[in-house]
């Protein structure tokens, strides 16, 4: 019955740095906590009702005393903060060479799908050592992807895309919970992290029914939906090329500059008129209600794709 | 309320019997009015920041249900209502002067002009109704006649709904002190009449004072954010 | 206890035996009385409130879910939470306590507006039908903080009536603030200067400028909740066209700031109980007074810490983060003031006093963990888990709950002319400082581990430490039920008090317990400074 | 403060008619200008010169008419801590609105 854990498990970095500002805090909470029972039980047994105990040069305020304890825990708590800010910063820049899965959110279930086409459902398997990118949205209410062990968590918004990253350090399976209440089974959206050794990993990858990769079905879906006939080489209608686009600033009409990212090329294909590239007219449909959350999804990885590759000509 | 009061033969009949003198009583309606001002201001306010921040996520859309507001019948509506206020002032200078024919006149006159405002607003809304404005199921998909360009997203046009949901709550809100004002007004014009107000207690006539002009002030933000700031575009 | 028995005889009838039918309780304009018609409301709703966490921690015992359905178990959190937040912690000490006390501590025969007064009580009735009805026909499933969209597009309960509810208690809420800071500025008698003011009356003027202007936002927010729930037009919901997150910043507008509803009401009860049972004047008087407003403003500019993994930008975070340690500094002078007040005082442990002291203890623990969470990096881990859970509820039980309770006794013998059994008062105590950190300290460590809150069903390894939570629960359920059952039986059996059982300062206790309707016959022309205790004379030699 | 040596007497903020009529005309004059001004394409500066002189309107009526320029100071702090609260409200709202996306972290 004792074996119950008190502390988590921790499979990433950051989650030692969390935990090292976690504890930082923990001991300020306990030494304050501790001085201020201690002092209170003092006082009221040595000056009990009755006690013998001197009351001589009791003052009722005391300028120096009252600054400082204005002043040190003002210097303790901004010391946290920068400290809690740093690794803020830390734990949601993820780095250039992150591989990429997307998150879909829906009541009741995570949908997750790797670059390279696999699908799972609550489940997540990454390999050990590699940074690993979340692109998230939700289908319908607000959720949250949280993971204890990771000690990582970003809410899952619908109609928007979040991100999150981590680098697991540890094999093993974690927790993956919903941290955001989203309805009746809210504490059944749960699931789990499988950190897997990388070769482990290709095998897991390899095994099942092989499935395309995503910039592969976004190359076809680009093609079916018709945005080759304007964004492609031999195109009628004028429209930007997108290759090498991606990642890279650009120029709008009107004179700002957006860079080329997620929400970006989202944007551009729900809403076009909202930010048209500086010299091209205004001249393409919105795919509002014409394409899912998952057809944009793979839309954007091809987006992506192209834009790895060498930026190919005006 | 109970008058077990010691000193109550010293007591000018509208002294309430907490209150020492009829100073102290009259500072603290005063004070309690604009206290509840303030809290008229946050009410009024949630809706200002709430419409400055989707103004600001989609302007176009904004500008595209702006566009629909006649400025002639605000403009009208606005001259209505700040000479509402005027008369209004009026009416307690009046009341501070202890002139019980003037006070019922000018606050007559504020009446007026307040059910003119709330006419112009109605044939307004009537408009809006006419030219499937109303926000939900009967809200039009028509791009055209919304007056946005062919070829808008679909938020475009919710957006677009979205103007309208804070139009219609911030005026139909706006109107709603109206009409409670109106009440107010129709209560003071009876209490004056029995020449209640004299130059030494004019309390309840100036509070509802207060509360019209801050009626006023309300649509004098509400005016230019609903039908001036987009209309250049 | 003999020594507190009565000597005068008072030749007016007190408040309590001036008019003995329903219709002079019901219709009655004296703020004493609207203070006990308060006192039982909120007494039924605390229970109501309670019957429902006790279904949760039994459905919590088990990891599987066994008790209730998923279904139930998501409506008892959110009446919960709906009943006890604005039912109970808001109108608490501010609508009981204050009522009954401003105008006693100020020298006024009675709040500014005592017709107000009455109708806010009628309107906070209202708002707790409408939420009842709702509880009753089916209940709702949003959680108390209504988040959108899954509040107005989704969820298929009784969201409306409830809202409704919330929406109307806010305007009693409302009116209750807008008669305290008219009462504090225009009834105060002469000679009762701002800096001789009890911090108690501070306290309400502080969390009346809370009541006024965070109020009216929450009601706003509601209404448009409503507009698009029933209407179905966007303004919430992303797949109408709004943003979410802009609910979840409208909502925090309110809800930030209304703990300190809950909170600052506790400080000026503490605040008078503290320097009584110390013999000494309160440490600080104008640090106090300056930090409960200086937490007032400043509680308006944190909302934004409730939504550090919600979408919000990171610099936005990063401001809200930094502005919620700066209004940490008050709260941490005030701990340390009441620790100096004990300082060279002649201490004694009376009922009241083990309630304050428990709350100084209490607080200090949710005040600290406060910080953890405002903290960003760590907030991304604990934020939603039942760490949250155990803070909020060692802020608002540990210290509100203690301090309405520290203070019902404090002031018992003034409101009822009666005195309770202290003997069953200090056990009470014991047993709900002892329940109470069974039940939520284990929660701080589930919370750390990971543990979400509103779960139904949680992993099996989280068991043991949601069994010790449950098991503290009981105990303090029995802690709660004991005042209950002793206070009221003191109404018939207790001694009778006297004008100033604690030999307490303040213009309350000159006057008679319980007082008569209209308080002081001639309104007090001079006013001491407040807590003037002077050590009492067998503690300066010897006893 | 004292409340009884406190009180004002009720007979202090009689304003001549005159007042109310020259604060009436200037609030005519600035919504012809207003309304103007709206009609002309200034950039930028339509929506703060619209709101400025909505602002100017707004003091006018509340200095003048709700009689704030001659009353207690206590009316002059509540009258300005409501509009100091919107503000807030707004401006710490709006601040994450339009730092949204500056670090190009999606959702930060």
């Amino acid at each position: 019955m004792w074996d119950f854990p008190l502390f988590p498990e921790r499979a990433t970095e950051i989650a030692g740095k969390v935990d090292a500002v976690y504890f930082g805090e923990l001991a300020v909470c306990v030494g304050f906590t501790a001085l201020i029972c201690v002092l209170i039980l003092f006082y009221a047994i040595k000056y009990r009702k009755g006690s013998t105990a001197s009351r001589a040069n009791a003052v009722t305020h005391h300028l120096a005393l009252e600054i400082a304890w204005i002043v040190i825990p003002l210097i303790i708590s901004m010391g946290i903060f920068g400290a809690a800010t740093v690794v803020y910063f830390e734990m949601f820049r993820a780095p250039a060479d992150a591989s990429e899965v997307y998150v879909l959110g829906r009541q009741w279930m995570w949908q997750i799908q790797h670059p390279g086409g696999k699908r799972e459902i609550n489940e997540l398997h990454i390999p050990v050592g590699q940074p690993v990118k979340l692109m998230m949205t939700s289908q319908d209410v607000i959720h949250s992807f949280y993971i204890p062990a990771f000690r990582t968590k970003q809410d899952v918004l619908p109609g928007r895309y979040t991100s999150m990253w981590f680098q697991p350090n540890k094999v093993g399976k974690y927790h993956l919970f919903c941290a955001e209440y989203c309805g009746t089974k809210h504490s059944g959206m749960i699931g789990s992290i499988h950190v897997m050794e990388p070769a482990d990993y290709e095998h897991w990858l390899e095994s099942g029914t092989q499935t395309e990769t995503l910039a592969t079905s976004g190359a076809q879906l680009f093609k079916s939906l018709g945005c080759s006939g304007c964004h492609g080489l031999n195109a009628t209608v004028r429209a930007p090329l997108l290759e090498g686009v991606f990642g890279h600033p650009v120029p709008l009409e009107g004179g700002s500059v957006v860079t080329a990212d997620e929400k970006y090329i989202r944007d551009s294909i729900l809403l076009p008129m909202s930010q048209v590239v500086a010299g091209y007219k205004p001249v393409m449909p919105t795919f509002q209600g014409r394409i899912s959350e998952d057809e944009l999804l793979k839309i954007i990885a091809y987006i992506k794709a192209l834009g790895r590759n060498e930026r190919s000509g005006q | 309320m109970s008058i077990a009061e010691p000193r109550v033969e010293h007591h000018p009949a509208q002294l309430a019997h907490h209150f020492e003198d009829l100073g102290q009583q009259h500072e603290s309606a005063n004070l309690g009015m604009w206290t509840f001002l303030a809290t008229e201001v946050m009410f009024f306010g949630g809706l200002f920041g709430a419409f400055c921040i989707y103004r600001f996520t989609d302007p176009v859309a904004f500008a595209a249900g702006s566009h629909h507001l006649s400025v002639l019948w605000g403009t009208i509506n606005t001259f209505v209502l700040l000479t509402s206020s005027l008369t209004m002032a009026l009416a307690i200078h009046a009341g501070q002067t202890g002139e019980p024919k003037k006070q019922v006149r000018y606050l007559l006159l504020t009446m007026l002009m307040a059910t003119i405002f709330l006419g112009v607003k109605a044939s307004e809304y009537y408009e809006d109704y006419e030219k499937h404005l109303i926000p939900g199921p009967s809200f039009t998909t028509d791009l055209k006649e919304l007056g946005l360009p062919t070829d808008v997203p679909e938020h475009t046009v919710q957006h677009t709904q979205m103007f309208f949901v804070f139009y219609f709550f911030m005026t139909g809100l706006h109107a709603f002190h109206m009409v409670i004002g109106l009440g107010v007004m129709a209560w003071m014009v009876l209490l004056a009449r029995k020449g209640r107000f004299t130059r030494d207690y004019y309390t309840p006539l100036e509070c509802t004072g207060l509360y019209w002009h801050f009626v006023d002030l309300v649509w004098v933000f509400l005016f230019p954010l609903l039908y001036l700031i987009d209309l250049h575009k | 206890m003999n020594a507190y028995a009565a000597t005068e005889v008072e030749a007016e009838p007190s408040y309590l035996t001036a008019g003995q039918t329903i219709k002079s309780w019901l219709l009655t304009v004296d703020h004493k009385r609207i203070g006990l018609l308060y006192m039982v409301s909120i007494t039924l709703f605390f229970f109501i409130g309670g019957a429902a966490a006790t279904i949760l921690r039994l459905e919590l015992m088990t990891p599987g879910g066994d008790v209730v359905q998923a279904e139930t178990y998501n409506k008892m959190f959110t009446a919960h939470g709906v009943v006890m937040v604005f039912f109970f912690l808001i109108p608490s000490i501010p609508a009981v306590l204050g009522n009954f006390l401003v105008p006693l501590m100020i020298g006024a025969r009675d709040l500014a507006f005592p017709k107000l007064n009455l109708a806010s009580w009628y309107i906070y009735m209202l708002g707790g039908a409408f939420t009842l009805w709702a509880l009753l026909m089916g209940g709702v499933d949003t959680g108390w903080t209504f988040y959108t969209p899954y509040s107005s597009m989704f969820s298929n309960t009784q969201v409306m009536a409830a809202a409704v509810g919330v929406f109307i208690v806010g305007f009693s809420s409302i009116f209750t603030g807008l008669n305290f800071i008219v009462t504090i500025h225009k009834m105060r008698a002469p000679g009762m200067t701002w800096r001789k003011l009890p911090l108690f009356v501070w306290a309400m003027y502080a969390t009346s400028i809370i009541q006024i202007l965070g109020t009216p936002v929450l009601a706003v927010t509601i209404g448009l909740v409503g507009l698009e729930r029933i209407c179905g037009v966007g303004i919430f919901d992303p797949k109408l066209g709004g943003d979410p997150i802009l609910f979840q910043h409208l909502f925090w507008f309110y809800s930030h700031p209304a703990v300190y509803i809950m909170l600052l009401p506790s400080f000026g009860v503490i605040n008078e109980i503290v320097p009584c049972f110390s013999r000494r004047p309160v440490f600080g008087y104008n640090a106090m007074a300056t930090a409960m407003m200086g937490i007032a403003v400043l509680g308006f500019v944190v909302w934004g810490h409730h939504m550090l993994v919600s979408g919000q930008s990171m610099y936005a975070g990063m401001v809200f983060s930094v502005l919620s340690y700066l209004v940490a500094i008050p709260s941490g002078v005030k701990v340390f003031n009441w620790t100096a007040t004990l300082y060279k005082g002649s201490v004694s442990g009376d009922t009241p006093m083990l309630y304050a002291l428990g709350f100084i203890g209490l607080f200090t623990i949710g005040g600290l963990t406060g910080l953890v969470l405002a903290s960003l990096s760590v907030d991304v881990h604990v934020h939603d888990t039942y760490f949250v859970v155990a803070h909020f509820h060692y802020i608002m039980v540990g210290g509100a709950v203690m301090a309405y309770l520290g203070g019902i006794h404090f002031w018992w013998p003034k409101i009822t002319g009666r005195m309770y059994p202290e003997i069953w008062g200090k056990l009470a105590a014991l047993t709900i400082f002892i329940g109470f950190n069974l039940t939520f300290f284990p929660q701080f460590v589930l919370g750390y581990l990971g543990m979400p809150r509103r779960y139904y069903e949680y992993p099996p390894e989280f068991q043991v430490l949601n069994v010790m939570s449950t098991a503290g629960a009981s105990i303090l359920a029995v802690g709660y039920l004991l005042p209950l059952g002793y206070l009221l039986l003191s109404l018939w059996y207790g001694p009778v008090a006297s004008r100033n059982p604690w030999n307490a300062a303040g213009l309350e206790w000159e006057l008679p317990s319980p007082p008569t309707t209209h308080n002081f016959d001639e309104i007090p022309a001079a006013v001491e400074r407040p807590y003037d205790y002077p050590l009492r004379e067998h503690d300066r030699v010897d006893s | 403060m004292n409340n009884q040596s406190d009180h004002t007497a009720l007979h202090d903020h009689l304003l001549p008619l005159s007042a109310y009529f020259k604060v009436y005309a200037w609030l005519m004059a600035f919504l012809l200008l207003t309304v103007g001004a709206a009609y002309v394409d200034l950039g930028r500066l339509n929506f703060p010169v619209t709101m400025l002189i909505a602002v100017i309107k707004g003091v006018m009526i509340m200095l003048i008419f709700m009689h704030v320029k001659y009353s207690h100071k206590l009316v002059w702090i509540f009258a300005g801590a409501s509009f100091l609260w919107l503000l807030l409200l707004i401006v710490f709202s709006l601040n994450d609105y339009f730092t949204r996306d500056l670090l190009h972290i999606p959702g930060k």
